[in-house]
């Protein structure tokens, strides 16, 4: 790994740990509301200020990052594997299937994006649940189609023509060698959804579609911060902040090691 | 507007979305129209000029016979005139309606009309024109979710002479006159009144001040230009002609982009700032605050009265005793509303201050009344508990975002050993479970420019169910003392008679602590200091027909 | 050779390349000259730095190449001193390039016209109105007939040979004293190499030098004058071509003659086969739908059949059918009429669990064994996968891989390595012990050799011809190159068009060859490689 | 630009017939399969909004009082009650007819509510659309001869404005240029002043995920043999870019920036509330939260055809660049 990724990595890692073990980087709680202390700047009390409610800020971006991180890694995993699913039904299930499936990822493309999270959260009930469910079902198209066209490309390779020659099933040749093959793109395509998916869940929780409050998240408290940017700055940046490293990190370190699995596959 | 869209952080739950004001009986409200800061009324109004106004909501339908939301009232207030008057302290003014008279049975009133009133498009307003109006708010086709519901005494009404209108009542309505002064029952031009229901809801033509023939976008707003011809102001308020040229709406739902729009010199005024842009607006010199009290219902907590938890008197007490409310109010809204001293606003006719100190922080006692109820135990995470339960208490909302209120209430409740958990519904779901009655507390204000708001709210009649369907007794509070004085009220012979019972009405909810009163809301109109003559109407509304601009 | 001012002089050229850690020298000091109107050749392997060489002519050997030369001259210019926009008065002007793989080198989303243009607008060689018919001009002299509409089309719509003579008419466009051909016919079919090569020799003719860099012998002893031998960026061996190629003195060139030579000069054709047939095709017709081009037959009424430990070979050039009939008979497509007998056994009488056991009976290699491996595979996971398919137990399968990995002349140390990380001639080696790991009664070979540079091409046909020996395993030898044909097959089936044109004992078919095609493709074989067999019947 | 111009000469006239057929009949296939998508996307709404929780009528009169006729009069009027195969069908008709009915909520013709909000967004996506274009192929022709570290701080500025939220992007230059330096104003629509801030708001994601893009295109291009080919005939490296290289790395970008408009029509919500934008993002939202039907369905119609007619546009440009793909047909 390249030396200019080791800080991205050490962030990767520190919020992978913040989101287990978020008592170990605060003894202050997130959701204590102090009405002493509301909007008070960062200082060496509150490090990066307190919210209107008088919240440690840095507490709540420390417990908001399981959310914040968990609805798009949920997201992403939910539509891997759907996305896996559906797409090698379609290369593999003959002509009519192929067109149902892919007409009906068709119809998930056509309709914005948000308004079918916001029905999927409606039909559901609001919560982190329903939005990684519905951040998931927009992003199936995508994992859908890079997994049909992994499939019929790597079906007309020659390893898997020889495979055949062996007398492996059609199941066991697919199993064997043309998924495990199809995990570059797969990785590629997890990688960068998995930082578009952390903004979209932040957007979510921006706009009400997110974990219940008071649990802290990031995009919600950048929504809570709105009405007192006139007041202080604090609320409305650092979460921000946070956001925008953590996209950063998945990315960069993704990218990364999307190039190697490049590099060791022809 | 989709109330999950609207980061609220001072509106009560959505599915009341707009503040509900019904017009109730007769009722003389002193109202507390003030002004804070300079530029009142003291010059002589300048005439011209365009006001350019930005609002926090919008109506999904602008007619206001139709709509039942307060920004369909406040957008076509300045369109549509009434037939009687309210002023801000209760009293009934002539408008289009130069005289009335009540028959003995209170069952038919007469109305003598104005002459020479013609509607913007031209229409000559007659008898004839107020009995369309009346019997297309009634019309079932007309599918009115509010004007409706305040003619709901209405049998049917004639034209005797072109300048005589007679109604006829069903029951007798003390409330008439009111209902008759609100927009909701304001006199369209008739023609219009048989096109489609659909085009009311973008164009309404009256025979008010201003008139707007290309009629209201939704999510941009309404223009205005002042109708040339007027010449029939309410008696009794400042009479000449209106000052402004044009007005100007828009539709700017975002709390800090109006302050900033306003700030900026966008709009001449925006309604609906959040407490903390007051706070920041009173420190910038160049603008005006103008507020006023809403009258009705403070903002409350309405405690699920019959099952769960708080069917417990004493535990409501203790939540009542035990929750510095008047604090967390100061704390959070940064001084600008005032904590609430009963289940009415301060403002309100028929208030009784004297139940204040029964609002008053206690814990000690409150923490007395939870053991006595029973609630003994201490579970892991320090909350109270009872054979082995957790007092828990669901707190429903249909918004998106939980208000800052609402989590400092929260904390304040832990430290009494109460959890509230806040549940943000669907609207659906939310509107299932509260016909269900499944939930521990539900929050919402309720203006209304009188006491009679007391029995909208607490008469079992008003519980919602299932077969009744939405309703506002969301305290479901059932209590027969109170239901048979709630009955002399509207008997009472006199409004101090009136005022006397509604005030042992106050003192049985305050000893049964059937809500738990937060605050009063406020109407606010913020506006650069070049707008004069910023009033409000008596439901709190603000009046435009009298602003001007001194610059 | 022409003493008195040559068009290009070099002497001492390196040219080093930078990589992780420190440079790579690809040309290590070479020297040679160019005359006008000659054409020299420069002969050498893949990676030997002939390429690199040809290219820091024209300013183009490479992002970052160092390129430095006691002499670097051309037509009295010091090419040392060029620099940026400088190389653009050389390039195309007095200096034009051809590359091999014209679909690649010719712009795919520009008109052909457009390509051959754009010389003559860079350097304003016609006025601007001219270009059309100048291009059209210069298409119908590289040999492209109704070239007004050629002009009109694009890369993709013409077929091979038609895309080298345009390239080489681009090439040609602004009249360059100095053509430098890289491989010019390596992806064309004999017939149409052998026409390209007539073009070439034809612009010579017209006063053009030409630079020929080839990996095939046969090409340069068509019609270089000089040859230059190349081996990791140094000249072993130079002279006049026939000397060079009749007798070489460096034992490498030695190797590329006897290579050249070998495939026709040292036949294994193994002492034939029982009578026994173990495969055996029926009047095989096969069909493709082309979206939006209609059907066309790949295969038509097809028969052969296939005896115990022989070898068939199939000839024919690109699109005959070659390939499309050896996956007909390996069961991996369904004909539409006709049928595959497997040992007297019908593909078609099979279904499911039996016909994918009936598959392990005919194995095949294919000519880039490289993407037939999975690239996740070390070569253990590769000989072990067929065992593994046919339920082969763990200690039997290590006994069969060291078996196989033995007949093909393979050490048990490459076994836990990557394919990718073996030499081209080794991954072949793996392909072939891969085939045999099912013990097949036949194997199909999809032009198994022809990727392979020729020494190594002589080492795999050995291995299969000792494999035959050995096990006694037929083969279906599917090959354009007869000269590989003629050295390993005991009969012959030529295809053109999806037919079989004629077909019988090898030795029969290609030295009186009936069909007017077989004399056609024989006729293909550049001189050389001819008179190398002539010689070695002498 | 020359890349542009270069791609009407390829398909100018000359072309053959048999080409021009193929690209109508392509067009053709895609209106088929389009409409069963549109068929799809009317079902698939319809069926979400039905299993929500809540029933219409309850939904719809959360926020009135109202009396028991005005009640039973509403459910009739929007057949409430009938059995939901007969909604289905009902409402299936209406719309084959191309009725699209009345709002629940807005009680306005949806097509009158429609047309009103549609313009506002059409321009937001249009404007950033065409700075998408502009910036990215300035960035990626700006970024791509350069030495490698200049193409790094490229490709890190892209990496991190890829990694700001849209919202929060729009909240910071709201704060910064609007309300405190009163560069641009805090809400409106219509002004050419009010549309630069969301527009760099929406457009800066999609800029830098094209801008790097067709960086990664040109420089896979740049190591094609016909370069090579191309700069042995002497011409110049800036002609180079355009008549040769820019095509190719267009390739996959138009494919992106079809799925970037798709997207961007959900992306415009977010940026509609976040400056107080009107829009049918916002229109649609609200819609769905008041089970307000026709509106939805009507809404996800719209963006369903702009959809379909985006993908047949994406085909047709990929037609015109590539003529590979012409006689491959599809």
């Amino acid at each position: 790994m390249p030396r200019s990724l080791w800080p991205w990595t050490a962030v990767l890692v520190l919020l992978a740990a913040m989101a287990a073990f978020p008592s170990l980087f605060t003894g202050a709680d997130p959701d204590a509301a102090d009405l002493e202390a509301v909007l008070r700047p960062p200082g060496a009390e509150h490090w990066l200020g307190t919210d209107q409610n008088g919240r440690d800020l840095y507490a709540r971006i420390v417990y908001g990052a399981r959310p914040s991180l968990l609805i798009g890694t949920g997201a992403v995993l939910l539509a891997l594997v759907a996305g896996v699913a559906v797409g090698v039904a379609a290369a593999q299930l003959g002509r009519i299937a192929d067109q149902v499936l892919s007409r009906s990822l068709d119809v998930i493309l056509s309709v914005p994006g948000l308004l079918l999270v916001f029905l999927v959260v409606a039909v559901l009930g609001p919560g982190s649940g329903s939005a990684a469910v519905g951040l998931a079902v927009v992003s199936v198209p995508g994992f859908a189609r890079v997994a049909r066209a992994e499939v019929i490309r790597l079906r007309a390779a020659q390893y898997v023509e020889a495979a055949h020659g062996f007398g492996w099933s059609r199941a066991q040749v697919v199993a064997r060698h043309v998924l495990p093959n199809a995990a570059g793109p797969f990785l590629a395509l997890a990688t960068v959804s998995l930082g578009a998916m952390i903004v979209a869940s932040s957007s979510l929780s921006f706009v009400g579609l997110g974990p219940r409050p008071p649990t802290a998240e990031w995009g919600a408290m950048l929504a809570d911060s709105r009405e007192f940017l006139a007041l202080a700055w604090w609320p409305g940046v650092f979460p921000g902040i946070a956001v925008t490293v953590a996209v950063l990190a998945v990315t960069l370190v993704g990218q990364h090691l999307n190039r190697r699995v490049e590099r060791r596959l022809p | 507007m989709g109330a999950a869209l609207r980061p609220a952080t001072t509106t009560p739950a959505a599915w009341a979305g707009a503040v509900l004001l019904l017009a109730l009986v007769a009722a003389c409200s002193p109202g507390t129209a003030g002004t804070a800061g300079s530029g009142t009324g003291d010059a002589s109004p300048r005439a011209g000029g365009t006001l350019r106004l930005a609002v926090e909501k919008e109506p999904e339908c602008l007619d206001p016979h139709q709509s039942p939301t307060e920004s369909a009232r406040l957008l076509t207030r300045p369109i549509v005139d009434s037939l009687v008057y309210q002023d801000p302290q209760g009293k009934f003014h002539p408008w289009l309606a130069r005289e009335w008279k009540v028959s003995a049975d209170k069952l038919t009133y007469t109305f003598r009309l104005r002459e020479g009133v013609t509607f913007t498009d031209g229409q000559r307003f007659d008898a004839a024109a107020v009995v369309a109006n009346l019997d297309h708010v009634v019309d079932p086709k007309t599918k009115s979710l509010l004007a409706g519901s305040l003619l709901a005494a209405y049998r049917s009404s004639k034209a005797l002479d072109p300048l005589t209108a007679e109604v006829t009542l069903k029951r007798p309505d003390s409330g008439f006159l009111a209902a008759l002064a609100q927009p909701n029952l304001g006199i369209e031009s008739p023609i219009t009144l048989k096109g489609p229901a659909s085009k009311l809801c973008a164009v309404v033509v009256g025979t008010g001040p201003f008139k707007s023939e290309t009629g209201f976008t939704s999510q941009k707003g309404i223009d205005y230009v002042r109708n040339p011809a007027y010449a029939w102001a309410p008696e009794g308020t400042k009479s000449g002609p209106v000052p402004l040229d044009r007005i100007e709406v828009t539709v700017v739902p975002d709390n800090s982009a109006r302050l900033g729009a306003l700030t900026s010199g966008q709009v001449d005024a925006v309604t609906g700032l959040a407490p903390a842009s007051v706070g920041t607006l009173k420190s910038t010199p160049g603008f005006t605050l103008h507020t006023t009290r809403f009258p009705g219902a403070n903002y409350s907590y309405w405690p699920n009265t019959e099952k769960g938890p708080l069917s417990d008197v004493n535990v409501r007490r203790a939540l009542r005793a035990g929750v510095d409310w008047r604090q967390i109010v100061k704390n959070v809204y940064f001084g600008v509303y005032d904590g609430a001293q009963g289940p009415l606003s301060a403002s309100t006719p028929g208030f009784d201050g004297s139940l204040a100190p029964a609002y008053g922080h206690d814990p000690a006692e409150a923490n007395r009344l939870l053991d006595q109820a029973g609630w003994t135990g201490r579970d892991a995470a320090g909350y109270r508990t009872k054979d082995g339960k957790r007092l828990t208490l669901r707190h429903m909302w249909s918004d998106p975002s939980v208000s800052n209120l609402a989590v400092q209430i929260q904390a304040a409740a832990k430290r009494l050993g109460v959890e509230i958990v806040e549940e943000n519904l669907d609207g659906g779901t939310f509107v299932n479970r509260l016909l269900a009655g499944d939930y521990e507390l539900i929050d919402t204000s309720f203006s209304a420019p009188g006491p009679d708001v007391l029995r909208v709210l607490f008469s079992a009649e008003n519980i919602p169910t299932p077969e009744r369907g939405i309703s506002n007794n969301m305290a479901r509070y059932d209590d027969p003392r109170t239901e048979d004085a709630l009955k002399r009220a509207l008997d009472a012979a006199s409004q101090s008679e009136q005022f006397g019972v509604y005030a042992e009405v106050q003192r049985r909810i305050t000893e049964d602590a059937a809500v738990l009163p937060i605050y009063s809301p406020l109407s606010v109109v913020a506006a650069r200091d070049g707008v004069r003559d910023v009033r409000f109407n008596v439901d709190g509304s603000p009046d435009l027909s009298g602003v001007w601009l001194a610059s | 050779m022409t003493a008195e001012d040559p068009l290009v002089a070099v002497r001492d050229l390196t040219v080093r390349f930078p990589v992780r850690r420190g440079e790579v020298e690809a040309v290590r000091g070479v020297s040679f000259r160019i005359g006008r109107g000659q054409i020299v050749a420069i002969v050498g392997e893949s990676g030997s730095g002939k390429s690199v060489t040809a290219r820091s002519l024209v300013g183009l050997a490479g992002e970052g190449a160092h390129v430095a030369a006691t002499e670097l001259a051309f037509d009295g210019i010091d090419l040392r001193a060029v620099r940026g926009r400088g190389w653009r008065a050389v390039r195309g002007r007095r200096v034009g390039f051809v590359l091999q793989d014209a679909l690649g080198s010719l712009d795919p989303l520009r008109r052909v016209g457009a390509e051959v243009a754009e010389p003559l607008r860079a350097h304003g060689v016609v006025p601007a109105r001219e270009v059309d018919a100048e291009v059209v001009r210069l298409l119908g002299e590289a040999g492209i007939p109704a070239p007004e509409g050629r002009a009109r089309q694009y890369p993709h719509q013409l077929s091979g040979g038609l895309r080298q003579r345009a390239l080489i008419a681009s090439a040609l466009a602004a009249r360059p004293d100095l053509l430098i051909a890289d491989e010019p016919t390596t992806a064309l079919d004999a017939t149409v190499q052998r026409q390209v090569l007539g073009l070439l020799r034809e612009r010579v003719g017209h006063g053009t030098a030409v630079l020929l860099i080839s990996h095939d012998l046969g090409v340069v002893a068509e019609i270089a004058d000089h040859v230059y031998v190349m081996k990791d960026g140094l000249f072993v061996e130079d002279g006049p071509a026939a000397r060079v190629l009749e007798s070489p003195s460096h034992p490498y060139t030695r190797t590329l003659v006897g290579a050249a030579l070998g495939r026709a000069a040292r036949p294994r054709v193994t002492p034939g086969g029982s009578p026994r047939e173990v495969l055996r095709a029926e009047g095989l017709v096969k069909e493709f739908t082309l979206p939006g081009r209609g059907a066309f037959t790949a295969v038509e009424d097809v028969s052969v059949t296939v005896r115990a430990g022989e070898t068939l070979g199939v000839v024919g050039e690109s699109g005959s059918g070659k390939t499309t009939l050896g996956r007909l008979l390996m069961g991996l497509l369904d004909p539409d009429a006709g049928r595959v007998l497997l040992d007297g056994r019908p593909w078609d009488g099979l279904r499911g669990h039996a016909r994918r056991t009936a598959r392990r009976g005919v194995q095949m290699i294919y000519q880039h064994p490289l993407s037939s491996f999975d690239p996740r595979y070390t070569a253990r996971q590769i000989l072990e996968e067929p065992l593994r398919a046919a339920g082969t137990a763990g200690r039997e399968r290590a006994v069969r891989v060291a078996r196989v990995l033995e007949h093909v002349g393979l050490s048990p140390a490459v076994l836990d390595r990557h394919a990718r990380e073996l030499s081209g001639g080794q991954r072949q080696r793996l392909a072939i012990a891969r085939a045999l790991a099912p013990e097949p009664q036949v194997i199909v070979c999809d032009e198994p050799v022809s990727a392979l540079d020729a020494s190594i091409q002589a080492q795999v046909l050995d291995v299969l011809a000792d494999v035959q020996e050995r096990l006694g395993v037929a083969y279906v030898f599917i090959s354009h190159d007869l000269g590989v044909i003629r050295g390993l097959s005991h009969r012959v089936v030529v295809m053109k068009d999806g037919r079989v044109v004629e077909s019988g004992e090898t030795r029969r078919v290609l030295d009186h060859p009936a069909h007017p095609y077989t004399r056609a493709l024989l006729d293909a074989v550049p001189r050389f490689a001819v008179r190398g067999r002539l010689r070695s019947r002498a | 630009m020359a890349g542009v111009l270069r791609m009407r000469e390829a398909a100018a006239p000359g072309r053959s017939g048999t080409a021009r057929g193929a690209l109508v009949r392509l067009v053709l296939v895609r209106l088929a399969a389009s409409f069963a998508v549109l068929w799809g996307a009317v079902t698939a709404t319809f069926v979400l909004l039905q299993v929500m929780p809540g029933s219409t009528a309850d939904v719809l009169l959360a926020r009135s009082s109202v009396t028991p006729a005005i009640r039973a009069r509403l459910v009739a009027e929007y057949g409430l009650d009938d059995p939901l195969p007969v909604q289905y069908l009902t409402y299936l008709g209406r719309i084959a007819r191309g009725e699209f009915g009345e709002s629940y909520v807005l009680r306005r013709p949806v097509w009158d509510e429609i047309a009103a909000q549609l313009p506002d967004t059409l321009l937001l996506v249009a404007t950033t659309l065409l700075v998408t274009v502009v910036v990215s192929v300035l960035a990626g022709l700006l970024s791509v001869n350069r030495r490698a570290w200049v193409r790094s701080l490229f490709a890190a500025a892209e990496s991190l404005v890829v990694a700001l939220p849209p919202f929060w992007l729009g909240l910071l230059l709201l704060t910064v240029f609007s309300f405190t330096l009163h560069w641009f104003p805090a809400i409106g629509s219509s002004s050419p002043a009010g549309l630069v801030l969301p527009t760099v708001a929406l457009a800066a994601g999609p800029a830098a995920v094209v801008a790097g893009v067709l960086r990664e295109g040109l420089l896979r291009a740049m190591e094609e043999p016909f370069v090579v080919t191309a700069r042995a005939r002497g011409i110049g490296e800036a002609a180079l870019r355009l008549r040769h290289v820019l095509r190719h790395a267009l390739l996959p970008v138009t494919t992106l920036l079809g799925w970037i408009a798709g997207s961007l029509i959900g992306g415009a919500v977010i940026i509609e509330i976040v400056f107080s934008r009107q829009g049918i993002g916002r229109l649609a939202l609200s819609a769905v939260a008041n089970k307000d039907m026709p509106v939805v369905v009507a809404v996800v119609l719209v963006t369903a055809v702009a959809f379909v007619l985006l993908t047949i546009t994406v085909d047709i440009l990929t037609w015109v660049i590539d003529p590979r793909t012409r006689d491959a047909g599809r």
